[in-house]
């Protein structure tokens, strides 16, 4: 019986026979399929025990309180507060998002580092945080030996003017003696400077949507994230409760069919850049049918009749000027509107109970238009909206402590009084604080840089300033530049020494006064998960800096971390008075404005307020005893001014130096007489030879799509449409006339050139483009971060031409000439 | 041709003899060598006596006047009705908090001492009763509100001195004591097997047949 | 070298010629198991599949074949159960190709689900409501038919048949062949049937929704009728090019033409059942939607002219064709015939698969469009290049025609 | 219907189309609650995977009278009628009994273990709820990004179908937290879905059809509601409202002269 073929197969049968009778083929068959469920490749979160930390959002001015849902130590969910008073259970998509930033650790940096090869490449080089420090003080003494302070500058991003951080940066800038202290504009500066010249004010301006029954609004891009979309989404959605019933309405005017104009009851379509017109062609009317407030008008404004001045000199009042100039046709000449709807419009606003006009371009991350925003102020001021229910609020600034004063050192005190190398403050900008268009070109434009150092903090300047790419210009002529940056971003890209801030989710910071909101509240973020990488608090930072800095650098910052700074200021916010750091969430916080309601503090003492504010993320005084604003105006003439006399006296007394004209003229005021000090329409400027640039470009911002310093997080690529971005490209909407005008149809890939630069897009129609002007997405075209951002789309800031507002200086980026060539 | 007649005569006989050698063998290498190859041993990072903890007289630590109250005392449930399942370091150290003074003789709370209380390091215990990433298993709706006992699941650990070696599936990562403790698939003990169909037959069994809804343990 | 195996006094080419005409075959599979592997290691994002076009070019490639394999069944069942003895000439050449369109289609649907290891869970964890599962069922079922209706065939060949044993075991397999194609033909009108089931059941989407009898829509009937329609003409189409690629006459005409005057009469009944369906959806159902029959071709590459070309093109006239007996009698009418009617049932399959996902149903959806991908192309031709390779080998190794010798007497000296 | 389900609850969601302002935080919330990963590319719109999809439709009308709106969609968790009867398109089609409606909650829920990625129910869906695992997650190594995954919701491997449970997680949840406070039941406001905690207008409500109390049975009987494709008898469980004709004439198909425009009524 020897194993021959035969035998053999006989084998293999009974084998194959056997083996079915045993658990083999059957056990493998289940085994494998569940190996399938359980591939080794498949990440299979550790469960643990669930707790959850309550903060603050600080991605957008907005302040929104978010709790954040942890599984042992691992963030794995942030949702919104429902015992937050700003954001009642919602947030932004981007809010949302934010732990993809704190987590994906390619868009971060994740220790200081040192430039290794060419700027702009994002190569570098771990260091030590000693090296890293050391080598910026050693910059900063050397400038300061050579009795330069002023070369050093410094760009601060942080939205909300009175924030410690800026607070600390500001006064790092003046104890080492440097003037250069430069801020990324937005719309609070406008907002800042129009309440300076009308009501003397210059504290947070704040709008009463919720119990508005009819908003007005120039360009307030509601939807598109206009001061945080926490709040203000919530409130629209109370608006539209109300519009069910027509108890209110909401018009919104803008150049394209946004979120907010197709949500809005009543759209108007005018052209970009002339709001001004609009609003003043409204106040005509009011004016014109004695539909004003009288009251108001006649007791408490200034300019409105015509005038006679101490020395005897005839003025004409806001009255005569709106008249004479303004009429419905004249405006409807100058927006593209039919008179009519003017009219009805100035109807509609007069009919409402609490009416309000609002200003602010789209998300309000970009500075407006003065005059734009003075004209809308003044209509506001027509139908006496200022601190009443449902109008514009204007706020005397959070109680908070002001740090120490501080002795400069001589090196300082000679080198602060250098003048800014943005001209800020000069003859020619006297309104304005800070320029930073004015700077880059300065800069760029200068043979060897008057800027030696230069520290970035919070902000992406190269990306987000509509300036066509001149601060890039200028940062390649800046010797030396520092980003605290957490994330590897453009400008950080440029840098030559990183010292990585901690992400929002990690570090302990302050919210001064969410923008907009109508009662004083004051936001404590704080460390939600412990830093994950070698990253330090900039705050700390700063401290460290001064310390090693010494001498009166040294003795100016007294403090050993941050949270002593914020502590110190917080102070100030219990001794003003009682408020509260909790919040039921059933109170509707808003009401009750100047009720002088009794409020009883819910802490005892300074200890327990602190200890509650850091775990609960909050202090504030609702509205009901927040109390009206003693002596409301400020100004010269303790009136709301519609002729800004402030105003006047900055005039002439920059005339002193050089004709009336000239100054003007340097201004780039193009009225005269007393009108200049009065809102008025303003022509913009169109640059000389952009003759054959046809086209108008204007940028728009999206709600999913962060255009601020903080990258968008990757989660919200989802919720992009694929006529927005497709694959790398993003697109540019036209109107489907002006497109035809161009041969050009969907889809098709095109240049779009104006006289700063080109981008590469495609075309989408949309019907809710106005005809003439092409409409581009801010926020895309990132070339720094990572494979999430990286490539794709373009970004619209590298086409825009920026040209002067008038008085402010302030960059006009809405409505470049552009000309459109199939690519 | 009669010799050829004869040795394929031979072969025919041989041929069965193959036949059931290939079967046999077949049936070897099926019900013995196989789960041998599948399953690998390892041992825990050191001995736990379920026995001495569960038993008062001998840990006055340890409080319930149940069993089943003894076992949630290590092995409990959070405020928000999530189980503890193995539980962490801290709650060793409530009673064993000094790596210096051990409370027994014993071998392994020497280790234990050693290598992790002193150090503070978690113990890479090895879970005899993980299930896959899919199944979401509520403790809570089975011991208090169904009154289970743990060891109907879980078998008598609770009067266990040793610690068992772990064989996990190399194919699955599954321990063997969620199924394969019974090559045969034969089912003893209500612990044999913690397969679906073993929830399943317990839930229809119990009366609660609508509980085999998917969703009900399934993530 | 190897003409032991070749059946015996038939003429065959060389063996080289042989292996090279396998060549272009080989060379299909193996861009067929490269674009497999892919699929298989990296998964489904190696086609051009997508959430939308859930069923693309394979389903398509797999409803076609199985309609087109039905020869197979329908002359199972014409020769064992009816009786028509001429057809016992043309039967092995059915079963092979309905083998090899089924183990295809198998292949490829093993391939197409994105957890093949999983596979065995439609049996196991069956969800009796799918006409899916009703379809696994029957297709892996006859499928197991088709193997055993196809070892006689492979027992024929000259060496095995050499082994007593074997030679027995064919030869009563033989004689219980009718069993089987029995069995075969209730399977394969069920699957055919649900095949269609699978799209008039999708009641959320109009284009190929349909009303019905009990639980089984008007789709069911018609692709079974389909099926037997155009089977015999694939089968006919099969040997036709057998025969124009070995010069050779392999199957009496007797067995063609009765194969297609059935499948003129079912054409033409199915033609007219289609037609009426057609309109009785146009005018009858999806006006209760609320849409036009038009609004299923408001914009995308497909259009209403696909079921034209479907209905009367690939319907109508091949079926007049075929009706008219001095047409089909005729060899280049019936190849043209039999193609346009195979191509018909592919287009009906097409547009009920890819047409279908392309259009949206929600009116602010929109129309997408798919093309498919080189490894969704390779493993579709690997099948087809696996029918030709399998098909030739057993022509030539086994006696697939028995009247090839009668029809071919010794002197012809034909090659293939 | 309601008798039929008795005591159970038949989970249901009404979105408010005027308060929706398209900003995709619903999206995002989903996305993050249910460990959808993100790829480099999404763009792609026929694989990218989002639940919960915003749809942005316009009247057609030129400019300046263009209006936009937005269609937020999640699975529909189509009805079905308790005798086995009527099922959800996607449930009677599924070979491997891997989706079914949940008992319970009226959730359609789907097992991704027990799902074999033959996509037929993909097919049968008419609301594109359904998405296929094209590729794996993605999760590089060392780049952090498996690290916010929740361990309530399995990640899901390649090759099988999920979609929308309505967050399904949430509800056992609520539950093991009652079972903790010795309540065998859920409050109604226990449980709500993700995208309806996040969404900063507070379009969506979420809750219990079965519920004549709450919110969603009351808002359902408001003459502005409606269903997505009701003409197609799935009987969806998630409702629209909206004022505005144009867009409620969106969520169905109608015929020249079909659609009857809603009389305005004040109060």
């Amino acid at each position: 019986m020897e194993l021959n073929r035969r035998n053999f197969i006989k084998l293999l049968v009974g084998g194959a026979v056997g083996i079915q009778v045993t658990p083999l083929p059957w056990k493998l068959t289940d085994d494998v399929a569940i190996w399938t469920d359980n591939w080794p490749w498949v990440p299979v979160p550790p469960r643990g025990a669930f707790t959850s930390v309550k903060s603050v959002c600080t991605l957008c001015p907005g302040g929104c309180g978010i709790s954040v849902r942890k599984v042992d130590n691992r963030a794995v969910k942030i949702e919104g507060r429902t015992d937050y008073p700003v954001n009642p259970g919602g947030v932004c998509p981007i809010g949302m998002g934010g732990l993809e930033l704190l987590y994906d650790k390619d868009m971060r940096f994740t220790r200081p580092m040192k430039r290794v090869g060419p700027r702009g490449a994002g190569v570098f080089q771990d260091i030590s945080w000693e090296e890293a420090i050391g080598t910026l003080c050693s910059r900063i003494s050397s400038l300061r030996s050579e009795g330069r302070p002023e070369a050093l500058a410094a760009v601060d991003g942080h939205y909300l003017r009175g924030s410690t951080m800026s607070v600390l940066i500001e006064r790092l800038m003046k104890a080492i003696g440097s003037p250069n202290y430069l801020r990324v504009p937005n719309s609070e500066d406008t907002y800042r400077i129009a309440g300076a010249l009308m009501t003397g004010r210059e504290g947070p301006i704040a709008c009463d949507l919720e119990n508005s029954d009819f908003v007005l609004s120039f360009g307030c891009g509601f939807l598109e994230g206009w001061q945080g979309a926490g709040r203000v989404i919530n409130a629209w959605s109370i608006l539209r409760e109300k519009a069910l019933n027509n108890k209110a309405k909401v018009v919104q005017i803008e150049s394209r069919a946004s979120n907010t104009a197709s949500k809005a009851d009543k759209w108007v379509a005018v052209k970009p850049g002339t709001e001004a017109a609009l609003a003043l062609g409204i106040g005509h009317v009011l004016i014109k049918e004695g539909l004003y407030n009288k009251e108001f008008v006649n007791n408490q404004c200034f300019g409105f009749e015509d005038w006679t001045s101490p020395d005897g000199k005839e003025h004409i009042g806001f009255k005569t000027l709106v008249l004479k100039k303004y009429g419905p046709d004249q405006a409807g000449k100058l927006t593209s509107l039919e008179p009519a709807r003017i009219v009805s419009l100035a109807i509609d606003f007069a009919k409402a109970k609490a009416p309000v006009a609002l200003f602010g371009k789209s998300k309000g991350l970009l500075n407006g238009s003065l005059y734009e925003f003075m004209s809308v102020m003044a209509l506001n001021a027509l139908s006496g909206r200022l601190n009443q229910p449902g109008g514009i609020l204007i706020c005397d600034p959070l109680p908070l402590a002001v740090l120490p004063e501080f002795q400069q050192d001589a090196v300082a005190s000679t080198g602060s009084r250098k003048p800014r190398i943005d001209g800020a403050g000069s003859s020619s900008y006297p309104c304005t604080r800070s320029l930073i268009n004015n700077f880059a070109d300065t800069v760029a434009k200068s043979d060897n840089s008057p800027v030696d150092t230069l520290m970035v903090f919070s902000s992406n300047p190269v990306f987000t300033l509509p300036d066509g790419g001149r601060f890039k210009r200028a940062l390649e002529k800046t010797p030396f530049i520092v980003s605290f940056s957490p994330f590897r971003d453009e400008t950080a890209f440029m840098a030559d020494l990183i010292l990585p801030d901690h992400t929002y989710l990690e570090k302990v910071d302050d919210v001064v006064w969410p923008a907009a909101l109508q009662f004083p509240l004051y936001g404590l973020t704080r460390p939600v998960v412990e830093p994950l990488h070698h990253t330090r608090h900039s705050g700390d930072v700063i401290l460290q800096i001064a310390k090693k800095l010494g001498g009166s650098v040294g003795s100016a910052f007294p403090w050993k971390a941050y949270e002593d700074v914020l502590k110190i200021r917080a102070m100030g916010l219990f001794k003003s008075g009682p408020g509260l750091v909790q919040y039921e969430g059933k109170t509707t916080f808003w009401e009750g404005l100047g009720e002088n309601g009794a409020l009883k503090a819910d802490y005892k003492d300074f200890d327990g307020m602190w200890k509650a504010l850091k775990s609960n993320g909050l202090w504030y005084r609702p509205r009901y005893a927040a109390g009206a604003e003693q002596s409301l105006f400020k100004s010269p003439s303790g009136k709301f001014e519609f002729y800004s006399t402030l105003l006047e006296t900055v005039v002439s007394e920059s005339a002193k130096t050089g004709s009336r004209d000239e100054i003007l003229d340097a201004m780039g005021v193009h009225a005269r007489g007393d009108e200049v000090f009065m809102p008025h329409y303003e022509k913009a400027a169109v640059p000389e030879g952009s003759g054959n640039y046809p086209l108008r470009l204007v940028p728009y911002a999206q709600i999913n799509l962060s255009s601020s310093w903080v990258p968008t997080p990757p989660f919200l690529n989802k919720t992009l449409f694929d006529n927005e971005l497709l694959k790398d490209e993003s697109f540019a909407e036209m109107n489907p006339k002006t497109a035809a005008e161009y041969h050009l149809e969907e889809g098709q890939r095109v240049w779009i050139e104006s006289l700063s630069g080109k981008v590469k897009v495609r075309v989408t129609l949309f019907d809710g483009a106005m005809p003439g002007y092409v409409f581009l997405p801010r926020g895309f075209g990132h070339y720094a971060y990572d494979e999430f951002l990286r490539g794709k789309g373009s970004n619209p800031n590298t086409v825009i031409h920026p040209s002067k507002d008038p008085l402010s200086g302030l960059p006009v980026w809405w409505n470049t000439p552009v000309r459109i060539t199939k690519a | 041709m009669e010799n050829r007649a004869k040795s394929s005569e031979k072969s025919k006989k041989g041929g069965w003899i193959f036949l059931l050698a290939g079967f046999v063998g077949a049936l070897i290498i099926g019900w013995v060598v196989f789960p041998m190859v599948l399953y690998s041993k390892q041992p825990q990072p050191f001995n736990f006596n379920h026995a001495i903890h569960l038993n008062p007289e001998k840990v006055e630590g340890i409080e319930g006047d149940t069993e089943a109250e003894r076992c949630e005392f290590c092995h409990g449930f959070r405020d928000d009705g999530t189980f503890i399942g193995i539980p962490k370091l801290s709650t060793c150290t409530q009673c064993h908090d000094d790596p210096e003074s051990p409370l027994s003789d014993l071998p392994a709370e020497a280790t234990f001492l050693k290598k992790y209380v002193a150090t503070e390091t978690q113990v890479p215990w090895l879970s005899y009763f993980k299930q896959p990433d899919c199944v979401y298993f509520s403790h809570i709706a089975h011991v208090k509100i169904g009154n289970i006992a743990c060891k109907t699941c879980h078998g008598d650990y609770g009067h266990l001195a040793r610690l068992p070696l772990y064989e996990a599936n190399r194919l699955t990562g599954y321990s063997i004591n969620i199924w394969g403790k019974r090559i045969s698939g034969y089912k003893k003990h209500t612990w044999d097997r913690m397969k679906m169909d073993d929830c399943a037959d317990c839930h229809k069994k119990m009366g609660h047949p609508e509980d085999n809804a998917c969703f009900v343990c399934h993530k | 070298m190897d003409s032991p195996l070749i059946p015996e006094g038939v003429k065959r080419c060389s063996p080289k010629a042989f292996f090279f005409w396998t060549l272009p075959w080989l060379g299909l599979i193996l861009w067929g198991s490269v674009a497999a592997f892919l699929c298989l290691w990296k998964g489904l994002n190696q086609t051009n599949m997508s959430n939308v076009f859930a069923f693309a070019l394979w389903i398509v490639f797999d409803l076609g074949l199985i309609a087109l394999g039905a020869g197979a069944f329908f002359t199972g069942f014409l020769t064992y159960i009816i009786g028509r003895k001429e057809l016992k000439n043309i039967i092995n050449a059915a079963v092979i190709i309905g083998f090899i369109c089924y183990s295809g289609a198998v292949g490829m649907l093993g391939i197409d689900i994105g957890q093949p290891i999983r596979g065995w869970f439609i049996f196991w964890h069956a969800n009796i409501h799918s006409m899916l599962v009703e379809v696994s069922f029957c297709i892996t079922a006859y499928l197991g038919v088709l193997a055993v209706e196809f070892i006689p065939i492979i027992l024929e060949n000259r060496q095995i048949r050499k082994v007593r044993e074997l030679r027995l075991f064919g030869h009563n397999l033989h004689e219980i062949m009718a069993v089987f194609a029995a069995t075969g033909t209730f399977l394969s009108f069920f699957h055919q049937g649900s095949l269609g089931g699978m799209f008039g059941v999708l009641y959320a989407h109009p284009f190929a929704a349909r009303g019905g009898f009990y639980i089984w829509p008007w789709t069911f009937f018609l692709f079974i009728l389909s099926a037997i329609a155009v089977g015999p003409c694939f089968t006919i189409l099969c040997t036709k090019l057998t025969e124009a690629l070995s010069r050779k006459k392999l199957v009496p005409d007797n067995a063609i033409q009765l194969l297609a005057k059935i499948s003129a009469w079912l054409l033409s009944a199915y033609i007219v059942l289609k037609i009426t369906d057609t309109l009785v959806w146009i005018y009858g159902m999806i006006p209760r939607d609320g849409l036009t029959f038009m609004d299923f071709f408001k914009q995308g590459p497909y259009g209403a002219w696909m079921l034209v070309v479907e209905i009367v093109i690939c319907g109508i006239v091949p079926a007049i064709i075929l009706m008219i007996p001095r047409a089909r009698k005729q060899e280049g009418w019936l190849i043209t015939a039999s193609l346009l009617a195979c191509a018909g049932i592919v287009i009906n399959r097409f547009l009920f698969i890819v047409v279908n996902l392309a259009i949206p149903v929600l009116p602010f959806g929109r129309f997408w469009s798919y093309i498919p991908t080189w490894q969704e192309w390779g493993l579709s031709l690997a099948v087809i290049g696996y029918g030709f390779l399998l098909y030739s080998l057993a022509y030539r190794y086994l006696p697939v025609f028995p009247k090839e010798l009668e029809l071919n007497p010794a002197l012809d000296s034909g090659t293939a | 219907m309601e008798e039929k389900h008795g005591q159970r609850q038949r989970y249901g969601m009404v979105i408010d189309l005027d308060k929706c302002t398209g900003c995709g935080t619903c999206m995002v919330a989903c996305a993050a609650e249910n460990n959808v990963s993100v790829r480099p590319d999404e763009s792609d719109k026929q694989r990218s995977i989002t639940w919960m999809q915003l749809y942005k439709i316009t009247n057609g009308k030129e400019f300046p009278k263009t209006e936009v709106s937005y269609f937020p969609r999640p699975c529909m968790h189509c009805e079905e009628d308790g005798h086995g009867g009527h099922h959800p398109p996607c449930v009677s089609v599924c070979v491997a009994t891997a989706t079914r409606v949940d008992f319970n909650t009226g959730i359609v829920s789907q097992i991704y273990t027990r799902c074999i990625g033959c996509r037929y129910c993909q097919a049968a869906c008419s609301y594109h709820a359904r998405y296929f695992d094209w590729w794996d997650g993605y999760f590089p190594k060392g780049k952090g990004l498996e690290k916010y995954l929740s361990p309530e919701v399995s990640p899901r491997m390649r090759g099988v179908v999920e979609k929308c449970t309505f967050c399904h997680h949430r509800y056992m949840r609520a539950k093991t937290q009652a079972y903790a406070e010795d309540r065998k039941e859920i409050e109604e406001d226990e449980y709500i879905t993700a995208c309806a905690e996040a969404c900063p207008a507070q379009a969506i409500t979420f809750g219990d059809l079965n519920n004549p109390e709450h919110k969603v049975s009351t808002l359902i009987k408001s003459p502005y509601a409606f269903r997505l494709l009701e003409r197609i008898k799935t009987k969806p469980k998630v409702y629209y409202l909206s004022t505005k004709d144009w867009v409620r004439k969106m969520g169905d198909n109608y015929l020249p002269g079909e659609f009857k425009p809603v009389k305005k009524v004040m109060g």
